[in-house]
């Protein structure tokens, strides 16, 4: 269909200047249509205040903390002054869940902030200078993508011994790749476009053009990535915990409650159903977000 | 196409001697050594080992002696298990991550594929809806929860396929569902979004207006350039799959390469961890070969001369 | 030249709405028009006037969603397209009547050899053995003026060129001899030296077989040539129609008459266009008046109140929807050269 | 009058590259190829052919968005094509470009206001953010835009009102000389006159020497004082706009003078079309000799080995050139 959807607004007669909607203002118009990714963001929003405020509630309404032992409570199934139950060691659960959470979150957020600043450089230069830098450049990647992924974790965890923070700056580093590979396809996409040329025509300095004109563009593509990165980081870290290389007790993360939980289902299936719905439910929610920011962002949906 | 194969196969060693080279640095960049832990080594002894694998040279000369040794084939003597060379370890690993890796790439292209089509063709149906959903539980559930329940039902439930082990044909049904799962989801969500995306194109409209059959339309015009993102995804997932997810072989106690890999590297078994690192690179490489042919087979477009 | 006979097809108060995010748009709302066995008709629009919308829907080929056909009649040989089960469609599409599209880069499908896509035509249509279906093909090629059918035909269309890739799809088109060709801009992609060639052989393969041709652009050069009737559309109607002669001599809608002004031409030697002012108008928001009256010289109160009826100019072929003829009226806007 | 570009000898050509790691060069593609001609100050000097002919490229390439392979473009006396990126950059506020494509040539994500003050940002950075604000609006309005437009964005104007916006652009900083590539033929008919007219209007205004690319001959026949019509990189004639019309001496311009269809059934019915045979060659690979020869109706042995110079018809002072070996006749 060819009919030409413009000049939205109607015309308003007075001298005042006309303020207009920005892509990005369309693209969160958009966004919030879409129902899944709402759900998904406001339960996000939910398990960050739950995590980050929630060990303060506890500690202050129940009085005990994610280390809080009790053994003659030792696996009790849900009640009221425990609302997820206990573990083994009458840990409660809701407050170690909460705990599990913060270290979950951050690891994912810490990594792909990490990935997400390396990649974007990377591949806007790479893109960007083109030749036989650009070569030279996705060579590199070329042979680090070559690399087992797995081998450089574990060799990660290897170096930084149990610093899981660090394993994850680590994991970032890593993960950079294919946010490069991303970055240098869109930037050699736009870099000829039209707008560039006129800004080239004009003068403008190639640092200007790449702030101004490239990156800018490019955005769209980046946030989705990215928020696409954060639930298979989180992912990663719970595999690192199910293996017994992530997080070590007593300290908790999401991976290492699913993973004990996972070896006692039968007969203590609240120690599995709590972390596993909400490290579930938060990778849906990243996932549908994601693909919500897609859909709002994507200019295939679009004329221009 | 011939020459294309075998440009691609000599383009293997360079991308291989990088790999090897940065893989070999890092691990010796690596605090530790392999002995270290075996504290009841007398320095003598000690010493006579590190002579004997080199160790006590300049880290060129081991660099040097590790690249002569790898030229003839030959991954060297495992640090920890003694009596084997890597060569044997890698020998009978291999072949059991490699046949659970086909079953389970079967698995995933077979339900991928299947849910991607379907839902895209019935778009925004009961049908689409169910298999994307699906497509996300198996995206956001890590396999070591399904695997588990996956046990619990078939093998102590109903008896169907046995829990674990490597016996039988059916000893590698559930492993390799568990960890054709996490791909099956990528893959359907590829090839949904890569029909959907196809059939949009100007030439589904022309295949249309001649009258074609809607079976045709899709069969012969949409899907092969529906399913190529499906297929981009494949080299890397493919070749993760065969060798081996550590994951699925630790709760089926399958004697697989994955197993190895953890302990080498906590272990510092460098040759065994080098050995391992060598093969994956390669089937990586080789998977992603396949993929640039299944490409050219695919689209005309970038067939190679 | 085959002689122009009855009617075959008759299209009568055609609406085809697509649902946007700005509410409906009606992109044909009622349009009529009837063609003739070996006629041509060119029917002429800029984006958005809902020409291409039109013919899609002859063929049942709007995408739904976001699409619908909401109402009117499409009489094939009187029986209503519109009202036939899919699989008799199918029946009709590429046999009956088919269609070739504007961009024969993106029409044909690069992931199959040119022969495939053209004998799985006869192969549905009439069950024709591959090699029967091969030779046809090829016979047909040849026709369309492609060198070397023989061995082309095995060849990927990105290995062809533009003219050529336009050549397949008019070969594509007439394998089943149509009684209809709908041309969509089957010119605008390509260039004038070619446009050229592929006029010509439409020209001449019409004459030949006898098939009536829809030509659909936005060129009124095009059509002007080849057209017996044109239809002039803006803002999913038909504004005016008659034959070549009417609409580009005796021009009765201010925008044919705005457009005729406003084409820089060849021949003559005029030393300043008169534009028509304004942008085409927003389908989403269209009011009960004429869509064109902002843009309009000679508009008038009524013009905002009620879509002007169709008023017949001298000869009974010849129809305008406008209050108000041209020729004859006075401007009642002073131009002004530049938009607001 | 004064020649305000001389463009000589001009090679545009780019390499075609194949290879994993090592890239082989495997061909090029001469886009442009030895091409010679001059701009006078005023003059609206239109550049027409099919596309690939190298048309674009030669625009580029005189305003150094390409680096040319080869030959001078000289700028009121100044060698562009020696000056080094940084040294080009003031001199970049004389000539500027009006694309083809007004969804392709604006930022996205800039407002109007801003991408119309880029260059005065660039070049006037003396420039106060009222006064720059005032000299855009000011601007706006030259080209038609209500100013009261600066604050919104490209995607909610009309493919003509963009064109606008682009046009603001380049006359910003009041150039001498604009490349105009194709600026009407991605637009509606109805708009497409008032674009002309206003890129006439503007000439005149602000005495601007204008390089008009385009396909269409109906369109550079209304806006040129002279024509180049360019085949396959080359330039085979170049001639006031009446004396090519009236007398085409390549048998190229004459096919594509005839090739444009005109809106009269009458003339239409009257017509002879000279209708060329076959499609334009791969400039990867261009023929022998004239490269016109294998679609040429009057080509003979001579054409297939021999390329015709670019030589003046009629005696000197015609102004009238073709690259024809039987352009005398």
């Amino acid at each position: 269909m060819n009919a030409r959807v413009t000049n939205g607004k109607p015309i308003v007669d007075n001298f005042d200047e006309i303020h207009g909607t920005s892509l990005w203002a369309d693209a969160w118009r958009r966004l919030r249509k879409h129902k899944l990714a709402v759900a998904g963001g406001a339960f996000l929003g939910f398990v960050v205040v739950f995590c980050f405020l929630g060990p303060m509630v506890v500690g202050w309404v129940w009085g005990y903390t994610y280390e809080s032992q009790n053994l003659a409570y030792g696996a009790q199934p849900p009640s009221f002054a425990h609302w997820f139950g206990t573990d083994f060691l009458g840990r409660d659960l809701m407050v170690r869940v909460m705990h599990g959470g913060r270290i979950s979150l951050m690891v994912g957020v810490v990594a792909t902030i990490v990935s997400l600043f390396i990649g974007v450089t990377y591949g806007a230069i790479s893109g960007f200078a083109g030749g036989v830098t650009d070569n030279i450049m996705m060579r590199v990647v070329d042979v680090l993508y070559t690399l087992p992924y797995m081998f450089i974790v574990i060799l990660l965890v290897v170096i930084f011994g149990r610093s899981i923070f660090m394993v994850f700056v680590g994991i970032g580093g890593v993960l950079w790749l294919t946010m490069a590979r991303l970055v240098r396809g869109q930037v050699l996409s736009l870099k000829h476009r039209d707008y560039v040329e006129a800004a080239r025509a004009i003068g403008v300095p190639n640092l200007t053009i790449i702030f101004r004109h490239l990156v800018p563009n490019a955005m769209g593509p980046i946030i989705v990535l990215s928020t696409l990165t954060i639930p298979s980081v989180m992912l990663q870290e719970a595999f690192l915990s199910f293996l017994g290389l992530g997080v070590q007790p007593p300290a908790s993360s999401w991976g290492l409650l699913v993973a004990e939980g996972a070896q006692s289902m039968v007969f203590y299936p609240w120690l599995l159903v709590f972390p596993a719905a909400f490290l579930a439910l938060t990778l849906l929610s990243l996932n549908f977000l994601g693909d919500g920011l897609r859909d709002a962002l994507d200019p295939k949906t679009r004329k221009d | 196409m011939g020459r294309y194969i075998i440009r691609r196969i000599l383009g293997f060693f360079p991308t291989l001697f990088c790999v090897i080279t940065v893989a070999f640095f890092i691990i010796r960049v690596a605090p530790g050594g392999p002995f270290d832990r075996d504290k009841k080594i007398p320095p003598k002894v000690l010493e006579a080992i590190e002579e004997k694998y080199h160790l006590d040279k300049p880290l060129y000369v081991q660099y040097v002696l590790y690249l002569k040794q790898i030229a003839s084939f030959d991954l060297g003597p495992s640090y920890k298990y003694q009596e084997m060379s890597v060569n044997e370890i890698v020998g009978q690993g291999f072949p059991v991550s490699m046949q659970l890796g086909l079953v389970a790439l079967f698995f995933s292209l077979m339900i991928g594929l299947g849910a991607g089509l379907i839902a895209a063709i019935r778009r925004n149906t009961f049908w689409d809806y169910g298999s994307m959903g699906f497509a996300m539980l198996g995206i956001a559930i890590p396999n070591f929860v399904i695997a588990p329940i996956l046990i619990l039902f078939f093998s102590l439930g109903l008896s169907i396929f046995p829990p674990g082990r490597w016996e039988s044909w059916e000893s590698v049904i559930l492993p390799g569902f568990s960890l054709s799962l996490v791909h099956a989801a990528y893959i359907a969500r590829l090839a949904r979004a890569g029909m959907l995306d196809v059939l949009t194109e100007d030439f589904i409209r022309t295949a249309r207006a001649k009258g074609l059959r809607e079976r045709l339309v899709i069969l012969r015009h949409a899907l092969r350039g529906g399913i190529t993102p499906a297929v981009s995804y494949l080299g890397p997932a493919a070749a993760a799959m065969l060798t081996g997810s550590i994951v699925v072989e630790k709760i089926f106690l399958i004697p697989g390469m994955g197993r190895y890999f953890v302990d080498a590297a906590l272990n510092r078994d460098l040759t065994l961890v080098m050995g391992v690192v060598i093969v994956d690179a390669a089937v990586l490489l080789v998977f992603n070969l396949i993929v640039d042919i299944l490409y050219g087979v695919l689209d005309p477009r970038v067939r190679y001369d | 030249m085959a002689e122009v006979g009855d009617v075959i097809l008759s299209v009568c108060d055609l609406r085809t709405h697509f649902r946007g995010e700005e509410g409906i748009v009606k992109a044909v709302d009622g349009v009529s028009f009837d063609l003739r066995r070996g006629g041509v008709l060119g029917i002429v629009g800029e984006s958005g006037s809902g020409k291409s919308v039109t013919n899609l829907s002859i063929l049942r080929l709007i995408p739904d969603p976001p699409g619908r056909i909401v109402g009117g009649e499409i009489l094939f040989h009187r029986q209503n397209l519109l009202s036939v089960t899919d699989a008799e469609m199918r029946k009709v599409r590429g046999n009956r009547i088919s269609m070739i599209f504007q961009d024969p880069m993106t029409s044909l499908n690069p992931y199959l050899t040119v022969g495939r896509q053209l004998t799985e035509v006869l192969e549905e249509h009439f069950a024709a053995s591959p090699a029967d279906a091969r030779r046809q093909s090829i016979d047909m090629l040849a026709r369309v003026g492609i060198p070397e059918p023989e061995n082309r035909i095995d060849q990927y269309p990105h290995q062809f060129s533009g003219g050529m890739r336009q050549r397949v799809m008019i070969a594509m088109a007439l394998l089943c001899k149509p009684e209809i060709l709908i041309a969509d801009e089957p010119t605008t992609a390509v260039d004038v030296t070619i446009q050229a060639q592929i006029l010509d052989l439409i020209g001449s393969l019409r004459r030949d077989l006898g098939t009536a041709v829809i030509l659909v652009t936005h060129d009124l050069g095009v059509v002007a040539g080849m057209a017996d009737e044109i239809l002039v559309m803006y803002a999913g109607r038909v504004v005016e129609r008659g034959t070549a002669d009417d609409i580009f001599h005796r021009p009765s809608h201010p925008y044919t008459l705005g457009l005729l002004r406003s084409i820089p031409r060849l021949d003559t030697s005029e030393s300043r266009l008169v534009p028509i002012r304004g942008t085409p108008p927003d389908l989403a928001r269209l009011d009960a008046g004429c869509p064109f009256r902002p843009r309009c010289d000679f508009a008038e109160a009524r013009c905002s109140e009620s879509y002007p009826p169709t008023r017949t100019v001298g000869a009974a072929t010849h129809e305008a929807a406008c209050f108000v003829d041209p020729a004859t009226a006075p401007t009642t806007t002073p131009r002004a050269e530049v938009e607001p | 009058m004064k020649t305000l570009v001389s463009v000589e000898n001009l090679k545009m050509y780019f390499p075609v590259t194949k290879g994993l790691f090592i890239k082989r060069r495997v061909g090029t593609v001469r886009a442009v190829d030895d091409v010679s001609f001059t701009v006078e100050k005023g003059e609206i000097l239109g550049l027409v052919g099919e596309s690939g002919c190298g048309k674009s490229t030669t625009g580029r390439a005189i305003l150094q968005l390409y680096r040319p392979t080869a030959g001078r473009v000289v700028f009121n006396g100044t060698e562009l094509t020696r000056l080094k990126p940084k040294a080009l950059v003031p001199f970049r506020r004389h000539f500027q470009i009006i694309f083809q494509d007004p969804y392709a040539s604006l930022n996205p994500r800039m407002t109007v206001g801003s991408i119309v003050a880029e260059p005065l940002v660039t070049h006037e950075r003396a420039l106060r953010r009222r006064a720059r604000e005032d000299r855009v609006k000011e601007i706006l309005s030259l080209v038609g835009l209500s100013p009261r437009m600066i604050r919104r964005y490209p995607h909610e104007f009309s493919g003509g009102q963009r064109q606008r916006i682009g046009i603001a652009r380049a006359l910003a900083l009041h150039p001498e000389f604009v490349v105009a590539d194709e600026p009407v033929s991605a637009l509606d008919v109805s708009v497409q006159a008032q674009i002309l007219n206003l890129m006439m209007e503007l000439r005149e205004k602000l005495s601007l020497t204008i390089l008009f690319i385009a396909h269409d001959l109906s369109v550079v026949k209304h806006m040129s004082d002279r024509v180049a019509v360019m085949y396959l990189g080359k330039i085979v004639e170049i001639a006031p706009f009446k004396a090519l019309y009236a007398s085409p001496r390549h048998p190229y311009t004459e096919a594509l003078l005839s090739s444009v269809p005109i809106p009269d059934p009458r003339v239409e019915k009257s017509r002879d079309r000279v209708v060329l045979k076959g499609d334009v060659p791969s400039p990867l690979n261009p023929p022998s000799g004239c490269h016109f020869h294998t679609r040429c109706p009057i080509a003979e042995e001579r054409c297939r080995i021999e390329a015709p110079a670019l030589v003046q018809i009629g005696g000197s002072g015609t102004g009238h050139f073709a690259a024809c070996h039987f352009a005398a006749e």
